[in-house]
């Protein structure tokens, strides 16, 4: 097995990986840039190296510093968790020509999936449904020819994009050339290539991914689908497993697929592999991601697969160690994704240093968190603080967990999404699996706080202003001195029932 | 006694009474009976009417945050000024910087009659481009940036007024 | 289903069961005695009553108090909980007196298997193997004469007794009267009543327990069996399940054994039968505990069943959701109990104020505590601090993914266990599943700190005596106003590898 | 420059010099490099030779409290008196209670003669009764407490003293 991996990530991710490795036996190198000096993921790892300024452009992208970090540290493997390179095949073929594993799929199989264009045509020709759409990018004037053709609603999408920019949603022609515009800005800026692509917009769609896992002896296996239909910004806020829009039949047409495609590219590692599905059950591939996933927890609890313990096993070499008949479901699981966001101003991110804060815990409830009292959240990264996953023996218990565990949650100094994650766990549309992606559109009231916690907080405020400067005052401390208190028992005055 | 929070643009008034430990608070016209117990440095129990509500507290000079199931509260202490000036508040829509980031393109210049809704500014921040409308119908009257500024987190970049009180 | 549910316990068992009927929608009461007005589980209930002084014997031990207050409430059950009033069986009778659900078994139930005696007695007839000894308890001269008939090792219990208290094990004659006179000391300030009995001592034993469900419709099923074998003061410290000790035919005659038993006294909620087993699963019954265990998580961890939840469907009368055949184990689990005790000195609990504590988190652990910043443990309670729990996917992967966990655990202000913990992670003998009740008396150099870790801390308390009276002087903020930060950015000095 | 720590009985002496936000500490005839880089209240990452050790620290008054790796050292800040005392310091079992209690019993009286693990007095705390025993060959000199008796934690029980220095 691998001796030391360093992982070129920070965050959550980081953290989640440097989990693995150790109960793997694996020493890790977290590396960090200079605004990341005291997170959790420097302190957690055996070593750490500094390389560079807080923009990602001067630390977590520049690939060449980080190989030779892991030169310096005689790393056997890098681990790029999601974002940042994990999906750049130059990295991973310099990882590869300097001696190091990349963690993760072949430099191909990322050159040829990365690209959208590409994938689709790699899609279509493994007979894997496809959205109508334009066959690759197109300029300005082909563009407004597609749209009359495609009709309207249609998406605007970038084609070296991901994660929402540079995608744009257009429903009447008088909007389109606008929106192909700042769709184009947007990609330049986020990716230096304004290409984009336009495809049919499905109506009420589901979001639904499938997770697979390759080996390299050509062995590869999907553990099932994940449901994230629940996005704002086009960016995925809750998601869960198994999908309770999916019927068996269509899970395993699904499946079966996905594991195709994947072996189309010999992928190994992990991957998933993302289709839009409309509440007919009829699917079209979307693009496939080539590492893993933010929201490969909720497959974890489901399955008892770890992940990333696996993706390092294949990436060493080993085969996988599970057999597609025998991975099942267990039970449901639901993931949140916390975030620095103001719900009740178009999920704005909030800036600032969460000053206390306080997890969830007990039965069920796992917490991927990077957060710690002073955790400050900088416009550098993304204000994804935590991700909060339930396991329930079906799908209504996993929702009454996750609204008990979110009622746990606690973050003072910023503004976070829990509150609307408290409310939409309350809400009878998304109990009863009314999903699609436009579900927060469509349920605004869930971004408003409700009057009355205003009221209980306004009274908790002026309890605190009655109080005096210092909160202290307020508190009167439980400590006992318990012999002293023994001994004087007697004339202490309760306010007590009896 | 009496005392006055601010959350937003909105005043809140309290009657508040301390009976040993219990405070006894009027608050839009109705009672409420509370007890508040420390837990740690800021999380508290509070005793509403007999419910357990859990709250977390932090103040810091003149602003108290509360969290309260998922949602944070920011109060601050009104001066006098905050309650006179409230009634003439309207007929002015300020936009400041939702977040440190970057103007991407000012849509708009002095002059310009708005109506409600319409885009104003595109800016920039957390790799996301966001156009900020305005709230009210009106005239541009202000604008303290240019495109390609970098701005701090609450900075002025445009104010739009109505006229209402001229057409009145 | 119940609408309000009053939890006659405190820490974390009393969180526990509010995190159980929160999930099942269920309005919770919590009651406190002086020394918890400031703890967690008061926080956590809806609502909350003080019943009166720090010692237990002025509050969670006065039934008719707890009783008065789940009326005053309009409590439709009370869940006792362990300890204090769970295996009390006039308490049981006195709640269904006032029309107030026992959520726990019957009390005649409690009555036949709370003492030790005639629980002995109806095993007996049910058939289940027993531990050589006396029939029933004896006076001084009696067990005189029983000590040279039975032969030593011997063991003196109390009748009354639980949780080590008034338990001694003898090696020699000429040690059986003084320790005889401790036990009968130890039993009566414990259980107002110093009756003990007397019975052979198994040779390197382990302590092997299965956890049964039954229902009031006549249904009993068992969850297989636990493995608590490492233990201190004759006290559980760390469980694990499935045992690695117990051969799939050990286990399913266990099971039925436990089933049968159960079935004897018409058994409904959860409990426990308790053997102890020598090393050629030889397996005979020590007791039953009537009540949920401080361990029961490691069993919701390999089965999917959340034990507290069913004991609260079937008091109110439903049927068990789950047939035996359906109940499969699946992974390993571990639990450790962190307590506040001095391990390198005979595990004296060490009590004080936890002024700072951080939890682990991440994939496979479960944290069941009571801690926060500031707890205080007090000489009125149990010194257990939280209930550490992991599942892996096999024993290993538990094992390894415990000590990840333990590593994680800080707490500040007081001794505790989790050094301990960690190092016996790692101690070979445990790897190997060697365990027996011996197994921490046979390596005594887990209790010490390696010399490498004094070495280590005193290293970071001599930069903090450099550094100043106050800690906060050693602190280099890494926080960033971004925006400035680019602005400056080229002036910036760094200490980094580039 | 110099510093000492007292652990128990023991003094630790180190060597320290700082340059710029590393320490190099001599300490048992090692040499270390160390940097301590805070992450919240009392949670520090120390990074010694090049390698991250989890360290939360606690300073009250002369007391310096480490945890690391689930173990607890307390650490004092030696007075003159720490230094020359310790030499002498053999010869003298003070028992003293490890935790607020009750006596229960007595087993000894002044002037008896002591072995090495023989019982002296049994207390009981938090329900578990403990026989305390001595840790030397001796003779009573002093006890403070009679059965029955409350105690808190670190009062004085009983003294066992050898008389070495007379035999010899």
């Amino acid at each position: 097995m691998y001796k030391k991996i360093l992982i070129a990530n920070r965050g959550e991710i980081a953290i989640r990986i440097i989990r693995a490795c150790k109960e793997l036996n694996i020493k890790t190198v977290a590396v960090y840039s200079d605004a990341d000096k005291g997170s959790l993921h420097v302190n957690m790892a055996d070593e750490a190296y500094n390389i560079g300024g807080p923009l990602p452009s001067q630390s977590y992208l520049i690939g060449k510093n980080i190989i030779k970090v892991a030169k310096k540290a005689k790393c056997d493997g890098i681990h790029p968790g999601y974002g940042f390179l994990s999906e750049n095949a130059e990295f991973a073929e310099d990882c590869i020509k300097n001696k190091i594993d990349f963690i993760g799929p072949s430099a191909e199989a990322i050159r040829l999936m990365g690209d959208k264009i590409t994938s689709r045509d790699i899609a279509k020709s493994a007979k894997v449904p496809l959205v109508p759409g334009t066959e690759g990018e197109v300029s300005n004037e082909e563009a407004v020819q597609a749209a009359k053709d495609i009709g309207f609603p249609l998406m605007i999408k970038a084609s070296a994009g991901g994660g929402g920019k540079g995608m744009r949603l257009v429903h009447k022609m008088s909007d389109f050339e606008n929106s192909l515009n700042m769709a184009k800005s947007e990609a330049k800026s986020a990716f230096n290539n304004d290409a984009v692509f336009i495809e049919r917009f499905v109506q009420e769609p589901r979001h639904i991914e499938i997770q697979i896992l390759g080996d390299k002896h050509g062995n590869v296996v999907h553990l099932f689908e994940r449901e994230c239909s629940i996005q704002r910004r086009h960016q995925k806020v809750v998601e869960e497993a198994p999908s309770p829009g999916v019927s068996k039949k269509t899970r395993e047409l699904m499946g079966n697929i996905a594991v195709k495609l994947a072996k189309k590219v010999s992928y190994h590692g992990a991957g998933t592999v993302e289709f839009i599905m409309d509440q007919k059950e009829n699917f079209y591939f979307l693009e496939m991601n080539t590492r893993v996933q933010v929201e490969h927890p909720i497959t974890e609890m489901i399955t008892g697969i770890d992940i990333v313990k696996e993706m390092i096993k294949v990436s060493y070499g080993e085969k996988l160690s599970i057999k597609q008949k025998d991975i099942t479901i267990t039970g449901h699981a639901i993931e949140c994704r916390i975030c620095a966001e103001d719900p009740g101003n178009n999920f704005i991110p909030t800036p600032g240093i969460a000053s206390y804060t306080k997890s969830p815990q007990g039965p069920g409830v796992r917490d991927d968190s990077s957060l710690f009292n002073g955790y400050e959240v900088t416009t550098f990264y993304d204000p994804m603080l935590s991700k909060l996953i339930v396991w329930g023996k079906d799908r209504n218990d996993a929702i009454k967990r996750m609204a008990r565990a979110l009622d746990e949650y606690i973050v003072l100094g910023l503004k976070t999404n829990l509150g609307f994650l408290n409310r939409l766990m309350d809400e009878k549309d998304f109990i009863d699996a009314k999903l699609d992606t436009g579900f927060i559109d469509k349920h605004k009231k869930l971004l408003n706080t409700p009057k009355e916690n205003l009221s209980i907080s306004a009274i908790a405020g002026v309890i605190t202003l009655h109080s005096g400067i210092d909160v202290e005052n307020i508190s009167r401390d439980p400590r006992f001195t318990p012999w002293k208190y023994i001994a004087r028992r007697v004339s202490i005055s309760r306010n007590s029932m009896f | 006694m009496k005392y006055s929070l601010k959350i937003g643009k909105e005043i809140l008034n309290f009657n508040l009474a301390e009976s040993g430990e219990i405070f006894n608070i009027e608050f839009n016209e109705k009672k409420y009976n509370a007890e508040l117990i420390k837990i740690d440095s800021n999380l508290y129990s509070m005793i509403l009417d007999g419910q357990t509500c859990t709250v977390a507290i932090k103040k810091e000079g003149k602003s108290i945050e509360i969290f309260y199931k998922g949602d944070l509260f920011s109060f601050e202490i009104p001066s006098a000024r905050d309650k006179s000036s409230l009634e003439n508040a309207s007929g002015v829509d300020k936009i400041s910087a939702p977040m440190p980031g970057r103007v991407v393109k000012v849509l708009k210049k002095v002059g310009d009659i708005i109506k409600e809704g319409e885009g104003l500014i595109v800016v920039e921040a957390m790799k996301m481009e966001s156009e900020l409308k305005s709230s009210i119908d009106g005239k541009v009257s202000e604008i303290s940036v240019k495109d390609g500024d970098t701005v701090d987190l609450g900075a002025h970049l445009i104010t739009v007024e109505n006229d209402e009180k001229e057409d009145s």
